[in-house]
């Protein structure tokens, strides 16, 4: 365990930026936080999390994969890819550190994501204890601690200083560059876990079940017809699935320059229309069938193919930022009502 | 860009079928002279031109977009171009308003009789592009050229 | 007022004149409230809210309420009403199935709002007069209601209920507003700071799409973003331009038709202030072509599908707004 | 830099074959001469045109074909009717094989085979039954019903034919929907053929085709007594990456790209109707 | 995608000096889709053409793409060079590197290079172009004639020699316009009258003209072949069918006090009134500005003395609906107001004249009784000064920008006239130039000068100053480089003529296009001068820009002509780019309806199979096809893009954008 003051905090970014670069999460001038490149003078924000999600470092909403040139009958495969620098991802909270173990499951499973790969070797995480979690926050459901949360290097902060605990072997390479970190007691952090834990232990939403999503219940849960009703006001729009951590869908489109066909990958949400479009239709016609798809998705499809584990954490961005507050509690808890 | 890398504009004329589009014919036919950098596409009425159109042209490289069309009362399908000049105003007003610069823009009235001025006005154009310089806040990266 | 509602649901339910109703319902919190439709007896005694949180538009649900059968009786807040009363224009509602019961509106409050005042783990909302206190896990937090007001209701157009077959409390009248302003203070910046402003807010979308799907003038059938066959299809905000084109286009298709009701701005999970682009359709086609207020009633031509022969020509940008 | 699997690789058009008015068979090799991958019969392709698309395919040569991939394509979206006017010499990119395939060396070992196609759904069936054919002493018994709208929609009608039909050990019942002149063979449709034949139940049955083909056959073989364990069929989903990544194709918790597009029905029984 | 074929034009050097037409050719050929490309000295030739439909015969080419001159000069000649080998006329795109291109540079790499891009954009369109399949539609055959003046006479009683109905709407109580107003006529001195009244009664005796006199024309819908006209009857307050034209009425009105605006306000008449003797119809009006009984309600004398019981005080304006397969233009010209010419003293003395009102002074049926006297005091003038070019030839604002054509001939005529009735005045005439190209003009023009003595001056009068009964004229002699200084007893100034100010709302219901002065556009100035742009709208007479008397009536019968054989057709082939609806993408939102200048868009509830096997019933456009003109005007007002135009679809046009700025 090491310590810094909060007032070197700022000796501790420079030098961290120094060999890599920094993202903190940092207000962006329009009342919400996002992660940012560290530089002189930014300081981290007082909101207890992003709105876009920590993904965005690992799995970007646009990359390109591959240019074409067509000429003639001829096509031209130019790889143009740009490897990715090594980075450091500061002041993850534990919800969104859970995250990358799901997007791991879909990229690293076999055929590897080299994209997401790269990405993930070269990134530090750094995670940050949550100080004072909020009402939508129901990470404590999947067993997340957001008083202990995982990553390279775990971080907990008080008003007078951040601890710093190295997880793995890239967190320990990280903080041995890291002179100013000073040795401390692994006790120092017991009374901000302790605090933390009290508070999450009273949050609203601590009372979701999810027992009995499983496998098993699998055909009852897609048959219930209580999708209907839940439904309908879903305006289908993409922004849980955009600012959802664990959301990973994408489109593979070409975009012709003129000159080359760029073809990138980009954010998809099953919540389009067009998602599943071909050419002679689409196996999911209506918006029940594509919001029963996203649900059904992280609660029964993503546990039955990966241990049990919910393709949710939890974080609560969706239940603050749904247009209309159709999220996943809400489902879940209907749901939950049919497994009874 | 040209052999001696002085910025080339690209422009994109829309031109009515009726009146500017023969006038464009006219300005050819009496020899005037305007810079290589005006291309026209030909549309039935200045009240085809959809906005997506121009800020199609400026994704993909144009530097600046001029409609030209019938005068106010002699449009050959009687009041396309009172709907184009509604239209136009308003979007340009837009793009204004997002900071685009106005001059990347315009409408110019050019009937089938007036070559010289369909001469005048693209001259008179391309210079102005010219001295504005690339097209930088409405362009799309990917297509860049340079 | 929530007691009236439901009273008036109730009532419209049992006495035949509508077979379901589409209202506001309960959420986890006392803010997340969701548009619902509702059948039962007991689902409005137990579900049925209206509170200042009940920002949600109802009116664009009711093109597909209204196409199926039976009747729907809907509650409409003066500025969905002209939502509701556009969408009758452009014909997208079959009147005949829709009951509207117009409800007045003291204005909505805005959750980001109180967010940014630094409430965290919010539990519950109180009134205590003028002023809102609000439990939290961190203890109690008083504020005045005013603070916490969605912006658009602070520069609110009109408490007038335009299209409604009943009334739940006063009609109200259109209001003098100055939801110009910042229009004007943008046209008064010079084109470079116009410029650097948009594009600080326009580079944060991440295209969800939630403006242009709560957008009830947003209603077509298939929107040419979404279709392959229209040419400009994109999903992705892959370059700065097709954030740009995409707000461009979506702003200039529903000029004349965008009744101001802010729910662009409201859902916006970046926080963009997508509304000041339709303000300022608004702004300049009353400037130019006259006053006009989309949804204000079901027969005036809107402007762009309207002419005069000594409009001003498109050049007129150069002498309107700042350098 | 590694190689990502959503990367393709360069093919080339060798030879293009109208079959039918709306079906052509492409053969593609990489761009060095030789069969781009090796594959098992059923498994599937990316095709692109960079601009146009990408697609996926069933590979509709066997796997004992060693310098090339046929592929049988309908024109029905833009991908197709790009490649259904591209000439010979035209390069495309590939990338695959995708999915699990029939378990040619498994399961369908030994066993009696009844294929079951309708109109470009003998595309995938093509590929094992030529992979049956190469290996005929593997196999037991192979009886082919194949059906289409009428004799010129009959997808690699020479080879049927010239071919399959003179096979000793092999009976193909060919179908069309309407009666017409040139045409001796049975009329009618699959589903009701395949009850007229009157099979007996100790077969494996490989189906393919348009959906209401697939569910009146279905029922069908379930009247002449078959079970739906001996009943494969292949999936045709929206797909984008066919890394079971991407999040389209699936079909409850199934990816149809990587778990299927062969699935036996009573594998599909435990999966949501979402196909 | 198509496989296209692309065919390079040298024009002779009219492209090939400025572009390199065989790298053109090259280059083009390496685009996507491309099969053939080639270059050839005029494709417009028969071996060009030939050349074009071998290629899509040998190459199965699909789509067609020439670079040549403008496709206002040869589209429709490659279409259908194209139809004849097979391929559809609208797989046809033509780029244009003439007139846009290889007229207008002069540096070759750089008129060469835009050459390709122009041709790459036809190129990218041409691969989205889908054969098109022109309908037809019926032809009414019958003719409206708007303007009733020799041009329309004579263009009435040609559609009517053939055998066609027409009707001609005339403004004025009577038919007959300025020429009845003439007294003789350029170059051979006969009486207009003599020539113009036996016109006016064959057109009122033949059966198959229906004049509509003291009318005018409200509206126009349609197209051509079916154009619904709204005529305006205006309320003459006498009944046409009793009025005998006996004329009493006109001698007992009270009302003394009328302008007589026939003889241009230089006398007067009653407030009912019969323009001139000769009148068609002859039938009397009443002048609803002067008459007593209207204004006041008091009088009704000439209700009784009306033995035939005519008079009507009570008639309102009538509105007639008539359907015709085409319409001509004939309404004339005007001379321009003179208030705005100080300098030549129009509006300070009644001796300054216009020539029109000159020529009434002339006329024996006119306010002198054909004795030339100065409007002031009844003398004799001894001295005129005509003024040429009054307003035309102008460079300032208050005139014209050109030659009135006509002022040349009637100035030497009316200095010719005096001469002749009175050999002893004096008269000047001064002129920029003295224009006389027609048959048997110069020679006029010289009788002039050398057998009547007119003096010629050629010089601008500079100003005009009326002092004590005369006129001071000053003026500058150029050839003898002298001012001069003329004590005369009356000016004539030869005003410009400009189109009749019911030129311009008429050509906006017609949506036919004018030019910057008002006269109507012609389809072509030299190949189609009597056909507007608009189908169907034909021109006839000084409508369409300053005429004399033989070239009206040569006009009229042209128009008659081109009239007939549109007449003569049972119907007509449609423009088939026209828009259509995406009914799945339609929302019925009325947008398009509301911007469509035809009324060709209506809407229905239709019924489309929804998701999960249900059904919806959603309102969708449609658009009538022989009605949309192809304009486009809807195609942005819907906000699905839904409404898309045939041959100039979204998708075209982006790639024609995409390929030039690529």
């Amino acid at each position: 365990m090491k310590k810094i003051a909060i007032s070197k905090l700022n000796d501790l970014f420079s030098a961290i930026s120094k060999e890599k670069v920094l993202y903190i999460p940092a207000d962006d001038g329009a009342n919400q936080a996002r992660f940012t490149p560290w530089q002189e003078g930014l300081t981290l924000t007082d909101k207890l999390n992003t709105v876009r999600s920590a993904k965005d470092l690992f799995f970007p909403q646009v990359e390109n994969l591959v240019n074409f040139k067509n000429s003639g009958k001829a096509i031209q495969i130019i790889e143009n890819r740009t490897e990715p620098q090594p980075f450091v991802l500061f002041g993850v909270r534990a919800c969104d550190c859970r995250s990358f173990d799901i997007l791991d499951r879909v990229f690293l499973s076999d055929p590897v994501d080299t994209f997401y790969k790269t990405r993930r070797e070269q990134g530090v995480v750094i995670t940050l204890a949550c100080n004072r979690p909020t009402e939508t926050c129901f990470c404590g459901v999947f067993g997340i601690d957001g008083a202990d949360p995982q990553g390279d290097v775990t971080c907990w902060m008080d008003e007078a200083a951040l601890y710093w605990r190295a997880n793995t072997e890239k967190g320990e390479a990280l903080t041995a560059a890291l002179p100013m970190l000073t040795d401390c007691a692994e006790e120092a952090i017991d009374p901000i876990a302790a605090k933390i834990r009290s508070i999450l232990s009273k949050l609203p939403l601590n009372d979701l079940d999810l027992t009995g999503f499983n496998r098993d219940r699998m055909m009852e849960l897609f048959n219930s017809p209580q999708w209907e009703d839940l439904s309908q006001s879903c305006l289908g729009c993409g922004t849980c699935t955009f600012v959802c951590p664990t959301c990973q869908c994408y489109d593979v489109q070409d975009f012709d320059d003129g000159q080359q066909v760029r073809r990138f990958r980009c954010w998809d949400s099953c919540m389009f229309s067009d998602f599943t479009m071909m050419a002679h239709g689409t196996n999911r016609p209506t918006q029940k069938e594509r919001f029963r798809q996203r649900f059904m998705h992280k609660l029964s499809y993503f546990p039955n193919n990966n241990d049990g584990i919910f393709g949710c954490v939890g974080c609560g961005r969706c239940l603050q930022k749904c247009p209309i507050h159709m999220h996943i509690v809400k489902v879940a808890k209907a749901l939950k009502e049919d497994l009874k | 860009m040209s052999v001696n890398n002085e910025f080339q504009p690209t422009i994109v004329a829309f031109c009515c079928n009726w009146c500017s589009y023969a006038g464009a014919d006219l300005s050819g036919t009496n020899r005037l002279q305007y810079p290589a950098n005006v291309k026209i596409i030909r549309i039935p009425c200045s009240c085809r031109l959809n906005p997506m159109f121009i800020l199609r042209a400026f994704q993909r490289g144009a530097d600046g977009v001029i409609l030209c069309g019938c005068h106010p009362g002699d449009c050959h399908y009687t009041t396309g171009n009172y709907y184009a000049r509604r239209r136009m105003t308003l979007l340009f007003s837009m793009l204004d308003y997002l900071g685009i610069e106005r001059d990347r823009t315009r409408v110019e009235w050019v009937s089938a009789a007036e070559g010289a001025k369909f001469a005048a006005t693209m001259n008179d154009f391309a210079a102005t592009i010219h001295k504005l310089g690339p097209n930088r806040r409405l362009e799309d990266l990917r297509c860049r050229k340079d | 007022m929530q007691e009236r509602l439901k009273q008036k649901a109730l009532e419209l339910l049992e006495n035949g004149t509508a077979d379901r109703i589409l209202g506001w319902k309960i959420g986890e919190f006392f803010y997340d409230l969701t548009p619902a439709v509702f059948k039962t007896r007991q689902e409005i005694q137990e579900e049925f809210v209206y509170s200042p949180f009940a920002g949600a538009n109802l009116s664009k649900y009711l093109i597909a309420e209204s196409r199926k059968g039976g009747k729907v009786a809907v509650f409409l807040k003066p500025c969905d009403s002209y939502s509701f009363t556009q969408l009758l224009k452009e014909h997208r509602i079959w009147r005949e199935n829709v009951y509207v019961v117009g409800v007045q509106c003291g204005g909505m409050c805005d959750m980001e709002k109180l967010r940014a005042k630094g409430c965290e783990g919010v539990l519950s909302v109180g009134e205590d007069g003028e002023n809102i206190v609000v439990e939290t896990l961190y203890g109690t937090n008083v504020f005045p209601r005013a603070e916490l007001l969605e912006d658009r209701c602070i520069t609110c157009k009109s408490k007038k209920v335009v299209t409604f077959d009943e009334l739940i409390g006063e009609q109200g009248t259109e209001l003098e507003s100055d939801r110009f302003s910042q229009v004007a203070q943008l046209e008064a910046m010079t084109s470079q700071e116009r410029f650097a402003f948009w594009q600080k807010e326009l580079s944060r979308c991440i295209r969800c799409n939630a403006c242009r799907n709560v957008c009830p003038a947003c209603s077509c059938e298939k929107c040419v973003f979404d279709n392959p066959g229209s040419g400009v299809r994109n999903k992705a905000a892959a370059d700065s331009f097709e954030e740009s084109l995409f707000h461009i286009i979506r702003a200039f298709h529903v000029t004349g038709r965008c009744t101001d009701c802010g729910e662009c701005s409201r859902v916006c999970p970046q926080n963009i202030p997508l509304h000041l682009l339709n303000r300022k359709m608004i702004k300049d086609m009353n400037e130019l072509y006259g006053t006009y207020q989309a949804g204000a009633d079901p027969d005036t031509k809107p402007p762009l599908t309207d002419f005069t022969l000594d409009d001003e020509e498109p050049s007129i940008v150069h002498t309107r707004g700042g350098q | 830099m590694k190689h990502d699997p959503l990367i393709p690789m360069l093919g080339v058009v060798t030879a293009i074959r109208t079959d039918t008015p709306d079906v052509k068979t492409f053969r593609v090799t990489g761009a060095d001469g030789q069969k781009p991958f090796i594959h098992i019969p059923g498994q599937c392709a990316m095709l692109s045109i960079p601009g146009v698309g990408e697609a996926l395919f069933s590979i509709t040569s066997s796997p004992t074909e060693e310098t090339y991939l046929d592929f049988s394509i309908k024109k029905c979206g833009c991908v197709t009717a790009w490649l259904h006017q591209m000439e010979v010499g035209q390069q495309i990119t590939i990338r695959g094989p995708y999915g699990n395939g029939f378990p040619v060396d498994t399961e369908l070992t030994g066993k009696d085979l009844l294929f079951i196609a309708g109109g470009i759904g003998l595309a995938p069936l093509h590929a094992v039954i030529n992979y049956c054919r190469h290996y005929r002493d593997r196999y037991g018994k192979i009886d082919i019903v194949y059906g289409s709208r009428s004799k010129q929609d009959l997808v690699d009608f020479p080879e049927i034919t010239e071919q399959w039909c003179k096979e000793s050990g092999i009976n193909v019942h060919l179908t069309i929907d309407n009666p017409q002149p040139d045409w001796d063979g049975h009329v009618g449709f699959v589903p009701n053929y395949v009850k007229e034949l009157n099979f007996d139940t100790a077969k494996t049955v490989l189906m393919c085709g348009p959906p209401i083909m697939i569910k009146f056959t279905l029922a069908g073989l379930m009247e002449l007594g078959f079970s739906r364990e001996q009943i494969y069929t292949t999936m045709e989903l929206r797909m984008k990456c066919a890394l079971g990544k991407c999040g389209r194709c699936n079909i409850g918790d199934k990816y149809v790209c990587k778990d299927g597009p062969v699935f036996r029905f009573d594998q599909l029984d435990e999966l949501p109707d979402e196909y | 995608m198509q496989r296209v074929g692309v065919f390079v034009c040298w024009c002779g050097s009219n492209i090939a000096a400025t572009v390199d037409v065989e790298k053109v050719a090259e280059v083009l050929g390496q685009e996507p889709g491309v099969v053939f490309s080639t270059h050839y000295q005029y494709m417009c030739s028969q071996s060009g053409q030939e050349l074009i439909q071998n290629a899509i015969r040998e190459h199965s080419l699909t789509g067609v793409v020439v670079c040549s001159c403008s496709p206002r000069m040869h589209e429709n000649t490659f279409r259908k060079t194209c139809e004849k080998a097979g391929l559809n006329p609208y797989m046809v795109e033509i780029a244009n590197i003439r007139e846009q291109c290889s007229w207008i540079h002069k540096n070759k790499e750089e008129a060469t290079q835009k050459a390709v891009i122009l041709g790459r954009a036809a190129i990218a369109k041409v691969h989205l172009n889908a054969p098109l399949t022109a309908g037809t539609s019926p032809v009414k055959k019958r003719a409206l004639v708007i303007g009733g003046g020799i041009a329309g006479i004579q263009t009435a009683l040609d559609i009517a020699d053939a055998g066609f109905e027409v009707d001609i709407v005339e403004k004025e109580p009577t038919i007959g316009g300025k020429m009845t107003q003439i007294d003789k006529t350029f170059p051979t001195l006969d009486c207009a009258a003599c020539i113009l009244t036996p016109k006016m009664v064959d057109a009122a005796q033949n059966e198959k003209i229906k004049i509509y006199s003291y009318s005018e024309v409200q509206s126009v819908k349609g197209f051509v072949g079916n154009f619904r006209v709204t005529i305006k009857k205006k309320a003459r307050y006498v009944d046409e069918t009793k009025c005998t034209g006996c004329g009493l009425c006109t001698e007992k009105c009270p009302q003394k006090k009328v302008p007589n605006a026939f003889n241009l306000g230089l006398d007067q008449r009653r407030a009912i009134y019969i323009p001139f003797a000769q009148a068609v119809p002859k039938i009397a009006t009443i002048d609803a500005d002067y008459c007593t009984m209207l204004k006041t309600g008091k009088c009704g004398v000439c209700s009784k003395v009306c033995t035939a019981g005519a008079i009507d005080y009570k008639q309102t304006d009538r509105f007639i609906e008539e359907e015709y397969g085409a319409i001509v233009v004939a309404t004339g010209f005007n001379p321009i107001k003179l208030d705005q010419y100080d300098e030549f003293a129009y509006s300070q003395s009644p001796d300054v004249v216009t020539s029109l009102e000159f020529e009434r002074l002339m006329n024996a049926a006119g306010p002198t009784g054909g004795t030339l006297l100065r409007p002031s005091d009844g003398t004799h003038p001894k001295t005129i000064v005509f003024v040429q070019c009054v307003g035309s030839r102008c460079d300032d604002s208050k005139g014209k920008s050109y030659c009135s054509k006509i002022c040349c001939m009637y100035t030497a005529k009316h200095a010719m006239l005096c001469r002749e009735k009175y050999p002893d005045t004096d008269v000047y005439v001064f002129y920029i130039d003295v224009r006389t190209p027609g048959k048997n003009f110069d020679e006029f023009y010289r009788r002039a000068v050398e057998e009547y003595g007119v003096h010629y001056v050629k010089g601008m009068v500079g100003k005009v100053v009326p002092e004590n009964g005369k006129l001071k004229v000053q003026a500058s002699d150029l050839l003898g480089n002298r001012q001069l200084h003329i004590d005369a007893d009356m000016v004539v100034l030869a005003a410009a003529i400009e189109p009749d100010k019911s030129a311009r709302p008429l050509a906006t219901m017609l949506t036919a296009s004018m030019d910057t002065n008002d006269f109507f556009t012609e389809a072509h100035p030299k190949l189609r001068p009597v056909e507007s742009p608009t189908a169907g709208i034909f021109l006839s007479g000084a409508c369409q820009g300053p005429k004399d008397i033989p070239e009206t009536v040569a006009q009229a019968s042209a128009a008659a002509a081109k009239v007939i054989g549109l007449l003569a057709k049972d119907s007509l082939i449609c423009n088939p780019c026209t828009a259509a609806p995406d009914e799945l993408m339609c929302n019925g939102c009325s947008s398009c309806e509301k911007v469509c200048p035809y009324g060709a868009i209506t809407y229905i509830d239709k019924e489309f199979r929804g998701p999960n096997r249900t059904t919806l019933v959603r309102r969708v456009a449609q658009v009538n096809p022989a009605v949309c003109q192809g304009c486009g005007a809807c195609t942005v007002a819907c906000p699905s893009g839904a409404m898309d135009l045939k041959g100039f679809s979204n998708k075209q046009i982006m790639a024609e954008v995409d390929a030039i700025c690529r």
